[in-house]
């Protein structure tokens, strides 16, 4: 289906229905119930999922299919944003050109960071990369402010002329952001039983965005380009010597995930209309670099789920406090109490970034396919022990 | 197809009514439920705490914390009370907010405006919040003031110092307890006119982002107005940690003071740094050198040790202030945790306190309702004097703290004594000042 | 001209701090093949050895001296240092003020094993592995180790002072029969730093230790040939690179109050230092650290600021560029280190 | 007038010279040996040939054509193929992705964007591919994971991609270094047989004698950067010059 082959569509087709299920998938426990802290099935979050999952699947092509380890990837997140809140404040609150512009821009500030990073590779090239990032960080935050608002951020105004909408509201508010009058914010809400679930435009349009983004991205994989890109990654010197231009196709695929990343950013400026220079901090390409590595680099599915991993822990973990870790334990005797959450007091709420760092050490250590391999090796088991009892049983090829 | 932006706590309601099992799907509309934002119409309300937990402002961000937490077991009627005792508002009973309980969530802006958004976003959609509160930086405050304007939420500023806050990035549904730049500078004028007379050679260095711009042209403009001259002003990258290459050059510059326009790390290593040049033994000009550190925090302070001694700042409350309501406040703070509250704790329990009193007098959690509640409100006993919430800004206007580090500290929290209270009078400026120029309010924005 | 020779004196100071960071990194480099990340937290453990001798050294028993009243207006307990009660209030005093110094002693053991329980827990089995491998496990062991620093000492920086004598300022430019002044300590961690890199050098020109090290660094599987059991040694000179990185964290507190991120503020810097200097070459990463201080004092200048502005926002990495484009071994570095 | 024409080639590396003055012609559809001790500069010269380097002085001709200055790729596509003295592949490649990545630069050129199609759907390639690993007898072991291939078989490997390109002249540098004597005898037989079934050029850098005398037609003898000589194998086999300069040595 799709020209994709059996394996690929399935894969597509569970993506498919993981994302556009997700406020049901997302949101097991009852609202109200202890375990509702989990529940990350809301608005914010699952746009974030989707938006970090397209930015990592960009990465995925230049990374995990050519090997060039860019520490820089967040300046064209941060790009594609910056376009997008431009278009918003000066042309109309339409995702449609913001969200085109920063796609454009960003793939042209990759074209001209990658001409000349790809001078170089291995280590030196994550070095130009991280350094052209940085200086388009600080940059951003100090002089350029101008054109980024530094600190706050960009953000819309009631006074931006916005030439094909209006510049506020008749209510004196700042217009919001729409797919051709489908505001992106609006949220229809489904009650069953003690259970609510969410459903949200923007989560909508970013998640077929992304199926449109993962497609492509399996086209691109299986196509003759990303074998290319993956002969790239495995012989350069055979490469030259095989009368092919290296240079070219890993430019290109530099410009193909810049271009992936600015559509992040322009996704994320839709979703809210602020764009803030942290995003394209070093550290914030240390964090796609976290979520391909965690989930697999240069599988396809790794990426997604490597995102989804580190947003869930930024946000779910993050907000639980002594407080809740009391409530959970409450059942317990009062020392016994006192004594678990002093325990796991350090990796919760603010410690989440300890969690983060320790779950990323052993990851690399254990599993250098990520959790992907973690899957692939724990269905492998489960096919052991099912040959076991039933030799019979139908080979389950594992996602990968 | 109808809609409904960010509201949980109505289709709550409408789920207990559907019946639990299997129910149809309930699409729901604004106008039958819910008139703004996450109505709370439980038994409890929920407010949302976002402050930094990790980056280098995590241990403001606890102490912020500490202070929301106190507050929120005065206002459930636990503890002593603390400030609600002296604050000169007698509308909170102790029982919550407007009968409601009251809880909480938290979360971590770690200072960067894109999480802190999400956190807060997190807070409204998932959690219900109708009030959000903290923040322990400019950007982060105004980003998150912007983003409550577009949800209908109450914003209530944690620590944030920079004009633009209630100046061009004003908001009708966000306030600010804290002083601002302008008010450093208004403060410590009168101050530096006479303890360094009015001769003198400013020199700046200033964080190179908003806040530091900000602060640095209000205070070379009310230093200008003394007849000061401003040497220079060099902007300093935020990312500096060692500021020895901007210190240097002021040693032959001729300028006798330097102002540090710096705040958290930055101050500190830049403070640390203009000591270890000998800056404070060295004389100019016949006149001794001297070091302003416009905001001061005692947190921050602490982590330059003695360098701060005999340096003047401003701050916005201090815990060793002497009137009934810092004493209540430092009484039950200190009692709970053993040390005495930072300014950042106090700021954050004002704004607890002062929206949980707008609400009660509304009678109402609209947003809507308790802005106008809090407009032109005028309120005493919290620590600062008699204030003015402004309605034209949403910026309270009260006392300012001039401060100085203290030469014997007898302990290690005593390490800036009060120079002078600063009447509020004399740091209020006109609402249309040019430097708090180019914004708009707008209009209150309920949500839903 | 005093302007000039005072950024020249700074970016000398500056550097020698980036030299020494950038020397311990290019060992681990030279000797093991492996891009360490989590370097920078090295230093910032270094500097946090000298927080906690400080803190040791004023560990205080309290009395409760009814005359004065605490913040809450209960009697105020006063804490004395043990080492005052034992050595009298002079010494005692004296000990506290010298904690950085003596910090030194304390930090050295602490730091080399921590060097080699990194590498031989963690570091070893990553040889093997991709470079991009090596940085993320120690990137990741970055943040590990700084959280448990934040979990115990808070975030905020905390001050831990240079000795009385040793502060101040001392008028460096007298000889020239000029007025430049600058901070004693300073001067003693510039000294501090040569000192350190000095030693370092002498210990692998003249020991045979050293040069089994340099041979293994030129070519690890021929010294292996010879039955010359060099992972060993290897293990010896991570311990001796955290030991450089822990020493120049230890002098470098009294200069800047350490905080728990200090490490990682250093972190990019000192790779960039490293890979100007070039890759895996001990001179070149001293030699890289000194003109990259020099060049970012310069750029900080206003008169320069006011041509080019941003410029000390970005100088480092227009360096680093410039000289990955037109010489990508580095100053001094080998051709072909890592090229490929 | 050779297909190759190399004319006063010089290169010089800091003090050594590497090559002093080489001319070197390679007939069209023969197998041309270049020979010499350590250090006569066989590899230098052969880098000269496809654009790892470039000589100081002189001229390299292919087909008429020069090469100077050129790109590695760019002379590949003119028509020379490489074998590498350590098999060069794409040891993350499945055998057959090896194979057909050759095949692809044969039809799309140094570069093309063609991002989209899918590679099963590349009927024509797959089948060349799939015909060249037949020739070559690896057709069995076509979705291997070629990193595990065995020595020889890599050997196989690389020398049936450059076949796959249809180039016109192959350039071999030691092809038989390293390998035991079966696998030798193996590649030669291979090599042959490319001779007999092909219209192509062949020029090998070779040590081994025996692989010399079994295959070239003609055979140069290079020694300190120089030729030595140029001549039939039978003759070189009997030179004086040659066996004091090299084959004394290794006799």
């Amino acid at each position: 289906m799709f020209g994709l082959d059996n394996k690929d569509t399935r894969m597509l087709i569970i993506v498919a229905v993981l994302t556009l299920f997700a406020p049901f998938i997302l949101n097991p426990f009852p609202t109200g119930s202890a375990m509702a802290q989990f529940n990350a099935g809301y608005p914010d979050l699952m746009q974030r999922f989707v938006i970090f999952g397209i930015f990592a699947i960009g990465f995925n092509i230049l990374f995990g299919l050519t090997g060039y380890l860019s520490f820089g990837h967040a300046a064209f997140l941060g790009v594609g944003s910056y376009s997008a809140v431009w278009m918003f404040k000066l042309l109309s609150m339409n995702v449609v050109p913001a969200i085109l512009l920063s796609v454009a821009i960003s793939g042209l500030f990759a074209l001209l960071i990658g001409f000349v990073s790809l001078r170089r590779s291995g280590i030196y090239f994550s070095i130009l990369t991280l350094a052209f990032a940085q200086m388009s960080f600080n940059l951003a935050y100090s002089v350029l402010t101008p054109i980024t608002n530094g600190e706050t951020g960009l953000q819309l105004t009631l006074d931006d002329p916005r030439i094909l909408g209006v510049s506020a509201t008749a209510d004196g508010s700042i217009p919001v952001t729409s797919l051709f009058g489908l505001e992106m914010r609006s949220t229809f809400e489904m009650v069953v039983g003690p259970w609510a679930f969410q459903f949200n435009v923007g989560y909508y349009l970013c998640a077929l965005v992304l199926l449109a983004a993962f497609y492509l991205s399996i086209r691109i994989f299986r196509s003759p380009f990303g074998m290319m890109l993956r002969a790239v990654k495995s012989n350069q010197q055979r490469m030259n010597y095989t009368g092919l231009n290296t240079k070219p196709y890993t430019l290109a695929a530099f410009v193909i995930s810049g271009m992936y990343a600015g559509l992040a950013g322009g996704l994320m400026a839709s979703m809210d209309p602020l764009a803030g220079a942290e995003r394209m901090q070093w550290t914030a390409s240390g964090e796609v670099v976290l979520m391909t590595i965690l989930g697999g680099a240069g599988t396809l599915i790794g990426p997604v789920l490597g995102a989804g991993f580190i947003k869930y822990f930024e946000n779910i973990f993050s907000k639980i406090n002594d407080t809740v870790l009391h409530n959970w334990f409450a059942f317990m005797p009062d020392g016994l109490e006192d004594f678990v959450v002093f325990i796991v007091h350090p990796f919760i709420g603010k410690g989440w970034h300890l969690t983060l760092g320790i779950m990323f050490m052993l990851v690399v250590v254990f599993l250098p396919g990520g959790l992907v391999e973690g899957g692939q090796r724990i269905g492998k088991w489960v096919k052991g022990r099912k040959n076991k009892d039933d030799s019979t049983s139908a080979t389950k090829t594992p996602a990968e | 197809m109808s809609k409904s932006d960010f509201s949980r706590r109505g289709v709550l309601k409408t789920g207990a009514l559907a019946g639990t099992g299997l129910a149809l799907p309930t699409i729901f509309t604004a106008s039958s439920a819910a008139a703004f934002t996450n109505d709370p119409t439980g038994s409890s309300v929920t407010l949302g705490f976002n402050v930094p937990q990790t980056g280098p402002y995590a241990d403001e961000g606890a102490d912020e914390l500490r202070a929301y937490r106190l507050a929120v077991e005065h206002l459930n009627g636990g503890g002593d009370g603390g400030m609600m005792n002296t604050f000169s508002s007698k509308e909170l009973q102790g029982n919550g907010i407007l009968g409601k309980e009251v809880k909480f969530v938290t979360g971590d802006t770690q200072t960067k405006s894109d999480a802190a958004r999400a956190s807060a976003k997190s807070m409204i959609e998932k959690d219900g919040a109708v009030m959000i509160t903290g923040g322990s930086s400019s950007g982060v405050a105004i980003a998150v003031q912007g983003l409550c304007q577009e949800a209908g939420v109450i914003f209530m500023a944690g620590l944030t110092h920079s004009n633009d806050t209630t100046g061009k990035d004003k908001k009708a549904n966000g306030f600010r307890h804290f002083f601002n730049g302008y008010m450093s500078a208004a403060a410590l004028a009168p101050v530096l006119k006479n303890l360094y007379g009015t001769d003198r050679n400013a020199y700046h260095l200033t964080a190179d982002y908003t806040w530091g711009w900000t602060q640095e042209e209000s205070i070379a403009a009310a230093t200008e107005a003394l007849g000061w001259n401003t040497v220079e002003k060099v902007r300093t990258p935020l990312a500096a940690t060692d500021f020895s290459s901007y210190i240097a050059p002021v040693l032959n510059s001729g300028a006798d003071v330097l102002v540090l326009n710096h705040y958290g790390g930055n101050m500190v290593n830049s403070l640390t740094n203009a000591v270890q040049f000998g800056l404070r033994e060295k004389v100019v000009n016949g006149k001794n050198f001297e070091i302003v550190v416009p905001l001061y925090s005692r947190l921050m302070a602490k982590g330059a040790g003695a360098n701060v001694k005999g340096i003047h700042g401003s701050t916005n409350w201090h815990w060793s202030l002497q009137d009934e309501g810092s004493q209540a406040f430092v009484r039950s703070f200190g009692t709970k945790y053993g040390f005495p509250p930072s300014q950042a704790a106090h700021t954050v329990y004002c704004q607890t306190m002062l929206y949980a009193d707008a609400v009660s007098r509304a009678g109402s959690f609209n947003p809507c309702a308790v802005v106008e509640a809090l407009e032109g409100f005028e309120f005493d006993g919290l620590g600062n004097g008699k204030t003015l919430y402004r309605a034209e800004d949403h910026q309270c206007f009260k006392d300012v703290l001039v401060v100085r580090g203290k030469e014997n500290p007898t302990s290690e929290f005593d390490l800036l004594e009060v120079v002078e209270v600063t009447p509020a009078a004399q740091v209020t400026y006109p609402a249309d000042h040019p430097m708090f120029a180019g914004g708009a309010l707008g209009s209150c924005n309920p949500g839903a | 001209m005093d302007a000039i020779l005072l950024q020249i004196l700074n970016g000398l100071d500056k550097g020698s701090a980036y030299a020494l960071i950038a020397l311990g990194l290019t060992l681990i480099f030279g000797t093991l093949g492996v891009v360490n990340f989590a370097h920078g937290a090295l230093f910032m453990i270094g500097a946090f050895c000298a927080v906690t001798v400080q803190r040791l050294l004023s560990l205080s028993y309290e009395m409760v001296d009814e005359s004065q009243k605490d913040f809450l207006g209960n009697p105020l307990k006063v804490k004395t240092p043990y080492v005052e009660s034992w050595f009298g209030p002079e010494i005692g005093g004296t000990i506290i003020d010298w904690a950085v110094p003596i910090a030194i002693l304390f930090a050295i053991p602490i730091m080399v094993l921590i060097g080699f329980v990194m590498e031989r827990g963690l570091i070893k089995h990553f040889y093997k592995r991709e470079h991009a491998d090596q940085i993320l496990v120690t990137f990741g062991l970055a943040i590990v180790l700084q959280e448990v620093i934040k979990y115990f000492y808070g975030a905020n920086p905390i001050q831990t002072p240079s000795p009385e004598a040793l502060s101040g300022v001392a008028n460096v430019g007298a000889l020239l029969g000029m007025d430049i002044v600058y901070p004693v300590w300073r001067i003693v961690y510039f000294f501090f730093s040569v000192a350190v890199i000095g030693a370092i050098f002498s210990f692998l020109q003249f020991t045979t230790f050293g040069m089994v090290v340099r041979a293994g660094m030129a070519d690890r599987e021929t010294v292996g040939l010879l039955g010359i059991n060099i992972d060993r040694r290897f293990t010896i000179m991570f311990g001796i690179a955290a030991a450089v990185a822990g020493l120049a964290g230890v002098m470098y507190t009294p200069i800047n109050s350490p905080n728990y991120h200090m490490g990682m503020d250093f972190l990019v810097l000192s790779f960039v230092v490293v890979v100007v200097g070039g890759m895996g070459s001990l001179p070149g990463a001293v030699l890289a650290g000194f003109l990259l201080g020099i060049l970012e004092s310069f750029a900080s200048m206003n008169e320069i600021k006011s041509i080019l502005p941003g410029i000390d926002q970005i100088i480092i990495y227009v360096v680093a560029i410039i000289i990955l484009l037109t010489r990508p071994r580095g100053l001094m570095g080998r051709k072909g280190v890592m090229e490929e | 007038m050779g297909i190759l024409e190399v004319k006063n080639v010089g290169k010089r590396f800091g003090g050594l010279q590497a090559l002093g003055d080489v001319n070197l012609s390679v007939k069209e559809n023969t197998v041309h040996a270049i020979i010499g001790p350590n250090g006569a500069g066989k590899s230098t010269l052969l880098n000269c040939l496809v654009g790892k380097l470039i000589p100081d002085t002189g001229s390299v001709m292919f087909d008429g054509q020069s090469v100077l200055g050129r790109k590695p790729f760019e002379i590949n596509q003119m028509g020379i193929s490489r074998v590498f003295q350590t098999p060069e592949i794409f040891g993350d490649l499945s055998v057959l992705e090896n194979m057909m990545i050759p095949c692809f630069a044969k039809r799309d050129g140094a570069f093309s964007l063609n991002a989209i199609s899918s590679v099963p759907a590349q009927k024509d390639v797959l089948e060349k591919a799939e015909a060249m690993l037949e020739e070559m007898n690896m057709a069995d072991k076509r979705h291997m994971h070629s990193a595990s291939l065995s020595r020889g078989d890599k050997r196989r490997l690389e020398i049936g991609m450059c076949l796959s390109q249809e180039p016109r002249l192959l350039l071999l540098d030691e092809p038989t270094a390293g390998m035991a004597r079966a696998d030798t005898n193996n590649t030669i037989d291979l090599l042959k047989e490319i001779k007999e079934q092909r219209d192509i050029t062949i020029a090998i850098i070779e040590h081994d004698m025996h692989v010399v005398f079994s295959l070239a037609d003609r055979i140069t003898v290079l020694a300190q950067g120089t030729p030595l000589v140029e001549d039939d194998p039978q003759n070189i086999r009997g030179n004086p010059k040659v066996r004091e300069a090299y084959l004394g040595e290794s006799a």
